[in-house]
């Protein structure tokens, strides 16, 4: 007998046929930085594969450096977008790197957002905004309707906001010291947003904490979540396995990154995850 | 028609994951339920926590990967506890994957995969990057005998023992037999590397690692069909299938089962049901019964 | 801008044709005139003319070739008679490559060649395929020794030891430079063969066979770049150069030279060419002012 | 100093591209087969890749034997046709094989004919007219006129006449018996044919002292000559040099097996070839 996996139609790879050879690096220059806060620091990089979506991420080599996950803030002509928080060796060396320098990229790997409901809830915290302002990019561009929803620290540490706000998108924020919009957290503005009704669907990106309160709010609301995750990346392209969610066995990196909120809390999203070595810790 | 049974183990295909690949529990589970596997192999387990390299560990080229992820892993007895309890609700056979430092600890990992659960353990005596663990042990007949000997006696379930390419490969794998081994994995990743020409710079963080996928196909087989000749224990083909035809082509050469890894990249975790209708469709379309009669084939 | 010297010998680029590609005389000649190649190398020449195997002696295969040419060749005094004078038309450097069964056969081989006016010689300590004339001499630092050293003191043309993959290959070379040699070569093609499943049988008529091409090429990189950590005397990379990239990253291992051999297969005599234009635009884009100042930059 | 090659662009491989797998054998049933004379048996094989041109060979592999050179001497909608001589080992198993049985293919190798001409005359020896008869059909079936000229020890012998006239072609005989057509060899009618004048080009294969007589004639009178030659194979596509024409270094593989009348007269053509060793040997 065999088991039917719930999970069958997530191996977005079966039957891709993609060449070895797209695992390889490509090497793409530095044409603008610019600072987006304190410890955020966005790269427009030379670019001329096929446009990435909204939710997929590039695996990004720093030559003397590690090899770490980012997702785009942007795409289109000739550019993407990665937006760098400073949080180790690699990021802070990448946040040492000006126009004309170079990195090393492989991808767009992932699945990405689906944008296909309107109006939507875009819901971020921290740099985990940055696929979301790439997401209400498309949407914005393509007619649809979104709700950029974000928090910080202050006033100063806010992302995105600004660029949100050019594209004509609705941006309603949180900050911890009241410095700007809600004193307080995202969390805390969800319940009483989502209960307006008007979402079709909602989108989040940020601490897995914030993702699975979102989580259980739209699913108590009857409201579809898509929450993009992040977990200890090797390959990138759904090989080695470090990038697990127990037990089912979703792959981050080529399952997802996003995944449907009601399909994750069927696994150890907001619970547990893996380190380096694969051995599974508690989320803290 | 494509059962086989590899000593004790029964298998509903020929098809098993390969060590390392996805590794962890629910998705080795998952490779055998929604990807179809005969049997998996879990990642090499050591006797401490491992890390493994920094990144890049990783890259793909022409014609397959080359990866020194460095044996990361839990440590044996995290995996034990909470990975292999998850693979196994797969339902096909898992076989654990040692890589010990000397004889001890691969006893020692060895007795617990076996009282945990394991159907089988696989020895890895030739991982081509990592010191200690390394193709030192397998390209030595003398130590490889050393090792398959100890496990052999503290144990039950079968012992596999996964070889590497090196010049006394088939020396090793006769050694591994006459000490005991239940079967012999043949090859391992080959050592080799990549160099970036725009960063100038050797691209695994670890310098050094293994190539696999299709371009070590030839060479594998190579090996299998050397083996068949010398050995009278199941041959476990592995390297560079990417198709049913690369499946069968091992098999042909002497392989009683076949490991797939790499393939999974580029062709998804569905790659074993593929393989095995590849498989049937031949069989059906030649005649032949079962797919042990094509076992050692072009030897004919 | 793309000129090396390679100890005596000046080449107007670091390309090379491998032995055993296109290999009569005017082939090696159009392969440097026509094809842009800076220095030429002969088919291995034994001492006895020799048919070579039953073909098929080639097949190709995903990312590569598999070879049993069996070292045909119509013996060293016809070849250094008749072909030699043809390929030395091309003007640039004709390496013979020298296939002996012992030391007395490559001396006097190696030392007709030098009369008959090579300028070089390459011995082909490393043939995976062929009894007597194979890897079992260039995997034992010891024979690779006894026999630089003769063919060393019996010459005054620079003498290049080609090596294959093998466990004790860096010792090997170790002893060619000790022994004399004034280059190595790395590697030949890697023991392999291919089965055919609606044939059921080996393809090759000799069964086995040498691996060529890209799919070798992360392995060859690899033996380059430990060569270059324990050697000083020059290194020419051949394995798998299929494009400028490919030859590139063999210069950036510490290769002063390269060969290329299978990728004529699908790219034609112009290949060479190819490569140069690529390399030289590499160069440009990137300041360098001579190709030499790549040599070995990976390892910085 | 580069010495420009007066080949350079006889290597059709340039730039080609080709994948190594191409090099691979594909196996093909035999759908037919057909007695042509007491040496000679055709072979209809299956085969579905593009359609070969008159002129293209295969490597044809006898799992247990040899492998072999074999021109087609006719191609269509799922099928090619080989026209075996049985000369040794190889061929002779061949020419047991029956429908059903199975050979193995790599191919197609070469350049084959240019049919542009027209008139073409056609002049065939021995097996050699597989290629010309196959060439006949295509030169017909595109509206070109040729004339077969054909010529064997007798009338029994004689190789595609009724095909060619078939097809409408007109076919000259030649016979040493004199048992159909003129009595004598078939370079005896070639200088009168030639005369006529109405010749745009010639075509021709068989054995190599035939078509040296019919180069030399053409070239004499001005007329183009297309030769197809032989030579010892081993890999069939330009990478062991066995085929070579000295001292030019035309690989009879793959920068033919056709090549220009007047070109071959720079070479070896019709005086030496090479063995399979490499050794090089008076032509008998
Ligand atoms: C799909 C995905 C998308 C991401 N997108 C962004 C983004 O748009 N912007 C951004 O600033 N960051 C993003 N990250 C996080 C980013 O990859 C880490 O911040 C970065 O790896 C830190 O590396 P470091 O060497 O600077 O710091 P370290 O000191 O090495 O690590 C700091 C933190 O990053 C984590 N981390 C380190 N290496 C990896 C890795 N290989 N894979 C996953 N996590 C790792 C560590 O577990 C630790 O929590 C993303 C991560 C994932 C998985
Ligand atoms: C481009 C080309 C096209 C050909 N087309 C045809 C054809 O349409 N019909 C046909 O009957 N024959 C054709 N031949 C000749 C055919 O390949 C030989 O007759 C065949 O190889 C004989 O093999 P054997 O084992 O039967 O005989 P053997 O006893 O091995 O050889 C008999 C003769 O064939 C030659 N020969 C053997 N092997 C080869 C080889 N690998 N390459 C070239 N010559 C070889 C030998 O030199 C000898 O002269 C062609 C040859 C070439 C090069
Ligand atoms: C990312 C990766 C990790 C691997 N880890 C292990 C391992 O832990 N133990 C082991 O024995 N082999 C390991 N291997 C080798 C594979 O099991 C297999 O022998 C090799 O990849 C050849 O098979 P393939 O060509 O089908 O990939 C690993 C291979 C890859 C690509
Ligand atoms: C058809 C063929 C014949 C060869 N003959 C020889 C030979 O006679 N002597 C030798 O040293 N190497 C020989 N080689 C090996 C090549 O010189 C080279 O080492 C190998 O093919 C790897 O380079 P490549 O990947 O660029 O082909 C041969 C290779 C091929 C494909
Ligand atoms: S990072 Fe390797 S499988 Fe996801
Ligand atoms: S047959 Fe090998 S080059 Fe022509």
């Amino acid at each position: 007998m065999q088991e039917k996996s719930p999970t069958k139609s997530q191996d977005k790879s079966v039957g891709k046929d993609q060449s070895f050879n797209s695992f390889g690096f490509l090497p793409a220059r530095i044409k603008r930085t610019i600072g987006e806060n304190s410890k955020v620091k966005s790269f427009y990089l030379e670019y001329s594969g096929t446009l990435p979506r909204p939710g997929q991420f590039f695996m990004v080599w720093l030559p003397g450096f590690e090899e770490v996950p980012m997702s785009l803030s942007d795409a289109g002509d000739g550019f993407v977008r990665i937006s760098v928080s400073n949080e180790g060796p690699t990021t802070a060396e990448l946040h040492r790197l000006r126009k004309g320098d170079r990195v090393f990229l492989r991808g767009p790997f992932g699945n990405g957002f689906s944008l296909d409901e309107s109006p939507l809830l875009l819901v971020g915290g921290g740099y985990g905004s940055a696929p979301l302002i790439y997401a209400a990019k498309m949407v914005s561009s393509s007619g649809g309707r979104c709700t950029y929803l974000v928090g910080a620290r202050c006033k100063e540490e806010l992302l995105f906001v600004d660029e949100a706000r050019g594209m004509g998108i609705k941006s309603i924020v949180a900050t911890e010291d009241g410095s700007e919009g809600y004193r307080g957290l995202v969390t805390d503005l969800i319940k009483s947003e989502l209960k307006k009704g008007r979402y079709q669907a909602v989108l989040t990106c940020g601490p897995e904490q914030m993702m699975y309160e979102v989580v259980r709010q739209g699913v108590k609301q009857g409201i579809k979540v898509q929450a993009s995750l992040e977990r200890y990346m090797k390959c990138g392209f759904g090989i080695c396995g470090s990038c697990v969610l127990d037990p089912l066995g979703l792959r981050v990196c080529s399952d997802g990154p996003v995944f449907d909120g009601s399909l994750l809390l069927k696994t150890d999203f907001g619970k547990r995850k893996r380190e380096a070595s694969g051995a599974q810790v508690k989320l803290c | 028609m494509l059962k086989i049974k590899l000593g004790k183990i029964k298998m509903r295909n020929p098809l098993m994951l390969a060590s390392g690949i996805l590794c962890n529990g629910s998705l080795l589970k998952r490779a055998a339920t929604e990807g179809g596997a005969g049997a998996v192999v879990t990642k090499s387990l050591t006797k401490e926590v491992r890390e493994g390299y920094h990144t890049p560990v990783v890259v793909g080229v022409e014609g397959g990967l080359i990866n020194a992820v460095g044996l990361a892993n839990p440590g044996y007895k995290a995996y034990l506890a909470e990975d292999l309890p998850l693979a196994k609700k797969g339902r096909a056979p898992v076989i654990v994957s040692v890589a010990g430092r000397n004889v001890e600890e691969f006893e020692e990992i060895s007795v617990a995969a076996a009282e945990a659960g394991a159907d089988a353990v696989e020895l890895n005596l030739s991982c081509p990057h990592v010191n200690k663990h390394g193709m030192e042990i397998g390209a030595d007949p003398a130590t490889v005998a050393k090792i398959v000997e100890g496990v052999r006696e503290a144990l039950e379930i079968p012992v596999y023992v996964k070889l590497g390419l090196s010049d006394r490969f088939t020396e090793s794998a006769v050694s591994a037999q006459d000490a005991g081994a239940d079967a012999v994995v043949a090859i391992n990743t080959v050592k080799a590397m990549a160099i970036d020409v725009e960063a100038r710079k050797p691209v695994l963080a670890n310098i050094y690692g293994g190539l696999s996928g299709p371009a070590i196909h030839p060479i594998a087989l190579r090996c299998v069909f050397e083996l068949y000749q010398k050995l009278s224990i199941p041959i476990i083909g592995c390297g560079g299938v990417s198709d049913w035809r690369t499946a069968l082509d091992f098999l042909m050469a002497g392989a009683s089962a076949v490991q797939v890894g790499s393939t999974l990249a580029v062709k998804g975790i569905g790659i074993f049901r593929e393989i095995e209708a590849g498989i049937k469709n031949y069989l059906v379309r030649n005649q032949f019964r079962s797919v042990e009669e094509v076992i050692g084939i072009a030897h004919r």
